[in-house]
């Protein structure tokens, strides 16, 4: 098994934190993985994305050109990535931000009102959790919801907002009906 | 009553700076400064490595980016080339007090008959905000983690009292973006630094204490208030050489 | 007199809002292309044409006439 | 010990320590910067020093200072940073110093761009200062193996007095992945380092550190020296992997992060029933030039293809040890752009 | 016009002024001040500029504002001074500036000494600095072949936009020989030169000199054009003497001053019956590798001999031209010694 | 009455300097300021490139070669490695004032706690006589053949007074090495350099006024009168910094 | 006192004789290996042991005692 | 016709003006020539020596490490190169500062006390002339007395000493006694 996963969005959404603890969960499994971010004079704005890979075996090219999972954040990002999607793969795109539906009839698009679930259980910062808590639901070969839920403990376990994200998380993982 | 307009000397690019950074003021003093003199189609401007790397994307005029510190050297081979041309650079903390300390002084000694606009912001904000040369004693930065310590990190530098300590510069004054008085000045600081580049008196350097929001983790306007309580107390505001009348 | 703000160019750093002194301006609710929420005039009646927020905006989106 | 999750530039600020590092001099540049904000807290709690130099030329001669007082000293930069340290370190070639020196390449040449790029290969591994000396060069393809060279690359610089670099990319420095670090090094004894001026000698026994040689015959006698050292490294330190060769009729070659889209080729090419393998130099000086010999001189291999990111830079060193026994294909990126893996596979099918 | 003894050094600055160089930006360094030297008085005759700059970093950066002001810009140095220019030098091949610099080599690394060498070669022709670059390098024998270089090197920077360099050594600087100047160059029109900064220009025109591209497909675009023009140097530019090869069954190759040496040695070797020629490259890069070809592939020539004042840096240029076709000896010293005719006669009687 | 011998912190090496050249007596001043304080076996030096070049082969202890302009650089690595040593670099103006100027100043800036002697002698001697960036106005040299002016080559460069504008440097003194009392008080202001780095009080230099009479076309005793009569006028002597009893 | 002169240190400078407030010393007209005229004790008796030479010598070929 | 020459001295006995002198003679006369001088960081003192080649053919290598003829001003340069000088070439020594012989029998050697006659014509710098008029003589087809003074002349005309320099030219012409 081997999954490439892209998280993009704009600078402040989070994405490279998603994807960080999406790779935190499949190490735990024991898989092997890599993370790697898009980097650059983004300061300034701009997007972010970061290319995600979990496997079985060694990861031999930690570069995602043809993902199987698209995490989009917002509609620029969309765009740039959602003709590598391989086909069979899997969208998440955040529909608080993106208007538009995808027309690929060839992979699973799920739509998840990100921003406005992160408003209603957390704060506006938190739409990467709701995301994350949408991929958790959806790929359960890399870990369960505990497992995830796990990552998200470490991660946030000392925050003060920790019982909101965690409902964040949770809102993400329900949107998803499969 | 007045109007504003956008400068022409401005390209219509959006600049690449972070909300509220204050880089942004002085390009466009810069450009309108160039406008009321009446020198469009008369100026090259040097871009330095740095933030405002992009420089050459927003002035309305030609444009050579130089390498990381060397835009000194740079203008000074334009200068030589094209004396009737009034050429500028404009220079960050680390591009001009720390790798290219040498270029500015030389320029400086020489009396290059350039003008310098010299973005003081206490850090380098480019690569992500590591200290400066110029950042402040306690200033915590991402290779100061602990906060700037004479002992660990030495001194923070001044331009402004290094040049005047020579012979050679004709204008140096010291000034800061925060608030409109304030930008009021510096724009008349750098009218008056190209006017003197204009009548041939020599090197001049408008030093611009100027925020860094994101890499301050502040807020912009909090930012602009950092700069009048504590950065002023190191960097005090005004001029530190005028030639005057003389050559 | 009247202020008027380039809604793409606007990054809602805020520095024309706190440079008005009579608070004619505040950053609005809504967001360019950028995802920036946007200054805004808010109380254009009370503008004495100063060209402070013009003056101190970074990004040369504010026009005064 | 329990894998943990790091950025290749941390991993290597981590590993230095581990090794024995304890004064690191270096100035900001993107993609490597990370390495010294990780240290500049890190060489803290070891008791070390960090200095943020005023400039990458100021950063290699404090190394040359520390390095030549017997300390273990590190610098890191990007392409036109390194650029810079070029005086720098052929100063320390000539006067046998050992030192670390990690060049995370972007794209150039000039300011260029700040993605991965393998364009320093020849300023690395064939003198990109001036006269003739070498380093010891290592082009790691991960992150365990990049901190297990740096780990080990400051007994190596001081066993052979010479500078390694340690030749990374963006992509490398940015990267995060597990990784196993190795226990803190137990240092040698510091007075064994016959070289090093420690200012304890007085008279007789004072200790030089010098890179002049008015004398033309003396300045020979010094490069006749170096030579030898450097055909000693070509003895002993050569480091090669070779990735499903013995079989294959088509072998790609790569180095650093390249090597690994490559392997990901391999095993696709392979699933498409292309034999195909991979020889990867983790040493590039001195080069595996034996093994090249070997497949070259071999009835089963039909073909080379080297891949890297730049116009042929190490492709030089391929086509040297290949020496026109077989064809050598190229492919290549660069500015900034990467191949995926889908280039390699149809690039080695349309040789096939 | 009758021939006047000149200074290797003072040649090529009065051969500078002469192919319309009005700018001269350099740091005075052992074998090579006599050029600037000479250049402080004689460019105020001409109205043009001469700056001894703080650093040969300095320099090289005033060549490139000079140049990208539209100006023939010159800068001169040796060995230790040409490594600190090395990032310079990559900038201005990315923002493609036509501009000539001089390098008198001379021995290291580092200090070193300040006799002749040719230890800068892979430097020089490979990219010292960083990125996927290359100048244009002319590698003359004799004072009036560099004079007769440098009057032209000029026209050829701009034709290409393209950094020249002349690499001597310091044998070249310091000789004197009888040489005759070619009349002064009557400039073309600046105008024409339609990558120029010269202030005039405003809103849509204006112009940008530059070398960053921090989107990888720009930055990468911009490297194949570099690449497309090195393909158009290779094809148009290459130069070399080839000296009583047609019947040779020993071929000598060498460059520069060395070549000199080479000659009397093909004279005194066919002398004594031994049928010698010389190969001598003019351009350096590019390389002339057909002529190379030709005598690899012919059934007269037993093998290459290559002399150089380096350990190889030349012999690989000569080794990947013949490309294991025909052995390929090799001599070379190192350190400011310099070869005599009698040792490179005993080492072609040696490998006969 | 009095004795003098040769310093024990000097080799037995014939100096490799042009005859009358002061070079010499710099360099055994500071044999005799080291030896006097009993710094033998104590002691790392750093020598530039200039005619100083072969410091290393006249200092009695651990020496390193640096890169021209670089010594600073040098011996901030060996500080920072022994701290407990006594550390000093000697440099020519060429070498710390031109291409070094960028390594000079942030040594002083960090209080780098190391000495440094610095050979004033307004040319670069080594290379043949070229123009030092001390170089008198109307000072011909083989690089300024019709003299030195403002309008082409710029102004000289003040060392002292340069590193005096900073907070950093804790001793800093101009003496000239011309005559028997004056080289007496360039001892004191070595000595008191050295005892300051003992006492771990930071950064100290003396800049010596020193005689060139090869470059300069003059006899060893004329060349003495020149720096009295001329480059005191431009490099007046005296002390620019001290921050006394205070670290 | 006497005042010593290292014959082949000596390159014949003369800064010593300058030095001398008693004019003890002179230029010689005998020349070492280096082919320097060496400084010579000219009038020893005249020597106050000021060590003024001594300090002036920039190659160290004085010794006073 | 090639002869490779060297002249070796002191820093200050103008041995490298010497050998400029001989060049121009043969480049009068229409040879190939080429001047090397040994440079370096010789401003203080040492010795200085330059190479000079004068030929019928284009001049090869400026090299010479087999003088055909040598100019010794001091003993350190005649040790340095008296075993180089090819068999049956001619070796020059100023005997005012060399007080040894030679004992190699294949070569040529003139003694000529060239301080001593530069004192007793001109003045102790002009013991290269001595020199220059001691080669002059030895070598016609180089050139003609007239053509060797004729240099001299072009070098002098302006000197005050010019007269006493062409005599101390003589003397060393005189000299030697073929
Ligand atoms: C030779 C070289 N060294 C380092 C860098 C990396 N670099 C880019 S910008 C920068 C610092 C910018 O700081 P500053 O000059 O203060 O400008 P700011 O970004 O704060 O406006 C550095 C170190 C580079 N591009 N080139
Ligand atoms: C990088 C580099 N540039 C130039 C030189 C040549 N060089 C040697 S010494 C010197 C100048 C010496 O002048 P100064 O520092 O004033 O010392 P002085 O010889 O007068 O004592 C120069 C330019 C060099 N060795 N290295
Ligand atoms: S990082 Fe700082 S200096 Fe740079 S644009 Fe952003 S706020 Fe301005
Ligand atoms: S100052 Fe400019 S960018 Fe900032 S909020 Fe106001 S209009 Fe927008
Ligand atoms: S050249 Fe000048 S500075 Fe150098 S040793 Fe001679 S007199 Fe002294
Ligand atoms: S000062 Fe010294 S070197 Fe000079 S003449 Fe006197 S003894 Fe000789």
């Amino acid at each position: 098994m081997e999954q490439g996963i892209i998280c993009a969005g704009f600078g402040g959404q989070g994405v490279l934190s998603l994807g960080k603890m999406i790779v935190y969960v499949a190490m735990e499994k024991g898989l092997h993985v890599t993370w790697l971010p898009s980097y650059g004079p983004e300061m300034r704005g701009g997007t972010a994305n970061c290319s995600v890979v979990a496997s079985t075996e060694e990861v031999a090219s930690p570069l995602v050109s043809t993902p199987d999972c698209l995490i989009a954040m917002n509609r620029p990002s969309l765009d740039k990535f959602i003709n590598d999607v391989v086909s069979g793969g899997m969208v998440l795109i955040n529909s608080s931000l993106i208007d538009i539906k995808v027309d690929r009839k060839d992979i699973n698009v799920y739509y998840i009102p990100a921003n406005d679930l992160a408003l209603q259980h957390a704060n506006e910062r938190s739409s990467n959790i709701v995301m994350y808590g949408a991929y958790a639901k959806l790929n359960g070969n890399i870990g369960s919801m505990d497992e995830f839920e796990k990552i998200l403990i470490k991660q946030f376990g000392k925050s003060a907002d920790k019982d909101k994200i965690i409902s964040a998380f949770h809102a993400g993982y329900e949107e998803i009906k499969v | 009553m007045a109007t504003y307009h956008k400068s022409n000397m401005l390209t219509d690019t959006p600049l690449s700076f972070c909300p509220g950074c204050t880089h942004g003021i002085a390009h466009k003093l810069i450009a309108e400064v160039l406008q009321e003199l009446g020198q469009q189609g008369n100026v090259i401007g040097v871009a330095p490595v740095g933030c405002s790397v992009f420089a050459y994307k927003f002035f309305n005029c030609d444009m050579q980016e130089a390498a990381h510190g060397r835009a000194p050297a740079v203008a000074t081979g334009i200068k030589r080339v094209h004396p009737d041309k009034v050429v500028f650079s404009y220079q960050g903390d680390g591009d001009l007090a720390s790798i290219g300390l040498a270029e500015i002084m030389h320029a400086g000694l020489r009396g290059e008959n350039i003008t310098v606009v010299f973005i003081n912001n206490a850090i380098y904000g480019m690569t992500g905000g590591q200290m400066a040369p110029t950042s402040l004693i306690g200033q915590k930065t991402t290779t100061s983690p602990f906060g700037r310590t004479v002992e660990r990190q030495g001194n923070p530098i001044r331009m402004c009292e290094m040049l005047a300590s020579q012979d050679g510069p004709a204008y140096l004054e010291r000034v800061m973006l925060t608030d409109y008085a304030n930008v009021l000045k510096a724009k008349r600081a750098i009218k008056k630094a190209f006017e003197y580049q204009i009548a041939g008196k020599g090197f001049s350097m408008v030093e611009c204490l100027s925020t860094c929001p994101t890499n301050w983790h502040m807020t912009p306007v909090q930012a602009c208030q950092h700069i009048k309580d504590n950065m002023t107390k190191i960097y005090p505001l005004g001029v530190f050489k005028d030639v005057g009348g003389a050559k | 007199m009247q202020v008027k703000i380039d809604f793409e160019r606007c990054k809602g750093c805020g520095l024309c809002v706190n440079a008005c002194p009579k608070k004619v301006l505040c950053i609005g609710d809504k967001s360019n292309k950028g995802g920036y929420f946007v200054a805004r005039v808010d109380k254009p009646e009370q503008c004495i044409g100063c060209c402070a927020c013009a003056y101190m905006c970074p990004d040369s989106c504010v026009e005064v006439e | 010990m329990a894998k943990k999750l790091f950025k290749g530039n941390e991993a290597l600020g981590e590993a230095a320590v581990l090794g024995g590092c304890r004064f690191f001099f270096g100035y900001p540049i993107t993609p490597q910067t990370e390495l010294s904000e990780y240290l500049s807290w890190r060489l803290y709690d070891v008791g070390g020093t960090f200095i943020q130099s005023e400039s990458e030329v100021s950063a290699i001669n404090m190394v040359y200072g520390a390095a030549g007082a017997g300390a273990r000293a590190l610098t890191s930069s990007s392409s036109p940073g390194i650029s810079l340290k070029q005086e720098g370190i052929s100063y320390i070639a000539c006067a046998e110093l050992p030192c670390v020196i990690v060049n995370m390449m972007r794209s150039g040449p000039g300011l260029g761009g700040i993605m991965p790029s393998q364009a320093d290969y020849s300023q690395a591994t064939k003198g990109g200062g001036h006269g003739d000396y070498r380093m010891l060069v290592y082009g790691p393809s991960t992150i365990q193996e990049a901190v297990d060279i740096m780990y080990n690359a400051f007994d190596k610089a001081e066993q052979y007095r010479i500078p390694v670099m340690i030749l990374g990319d963006g992509m490398l420095g940015q990267l995060m992945e597990p990784v196993e670090f190795p226990p803190l090094k137990q240092m040698p004894d510091p007075s064994t380092k016959e070289w090093a001026t420690t200012g304890t000698h007085y008279g007789k026994d004072r200790r030089i550190v010098n890179s002049l040689y008015i004398v033309a015959s003396e300045n020979e006698a010094v490069n006749i020296k170096l030579q030898a050292k450097y055909d000693l490294l070509r003895k002993n330190e050569v480091m090669c992997e070779e990735y499903m060769c013995e079989d294959a009729d088509i072998i790609i070659t790569a180095y650093g992060t390249v090597a690994r889209i490559c392997k990901s080729a391999v095993k696709a090419l392979r699933e498409k029933g292309i034999k195909t393998g991979l020889i990867r130099p983790i040493t590039l000086f001195p080069f595996p030039t034996e093994v090249f010999h070997k497949y070259a001189n071999s009835d089963k291999t039909k073909k080379f293809v080297t891949i890297e990111l730049s116009t042929g830079q190490y492709n030089e060193d391929v086509l040297l040890s290949v020496m026109g026994k077989k064809p050598v294909e190229f492919y290549c990126r660069m500015g900034g752009s990467v191949m995926t893996v889908e280039e390699i596979v149809n690039k080695v099918k349309e040789v096939y």
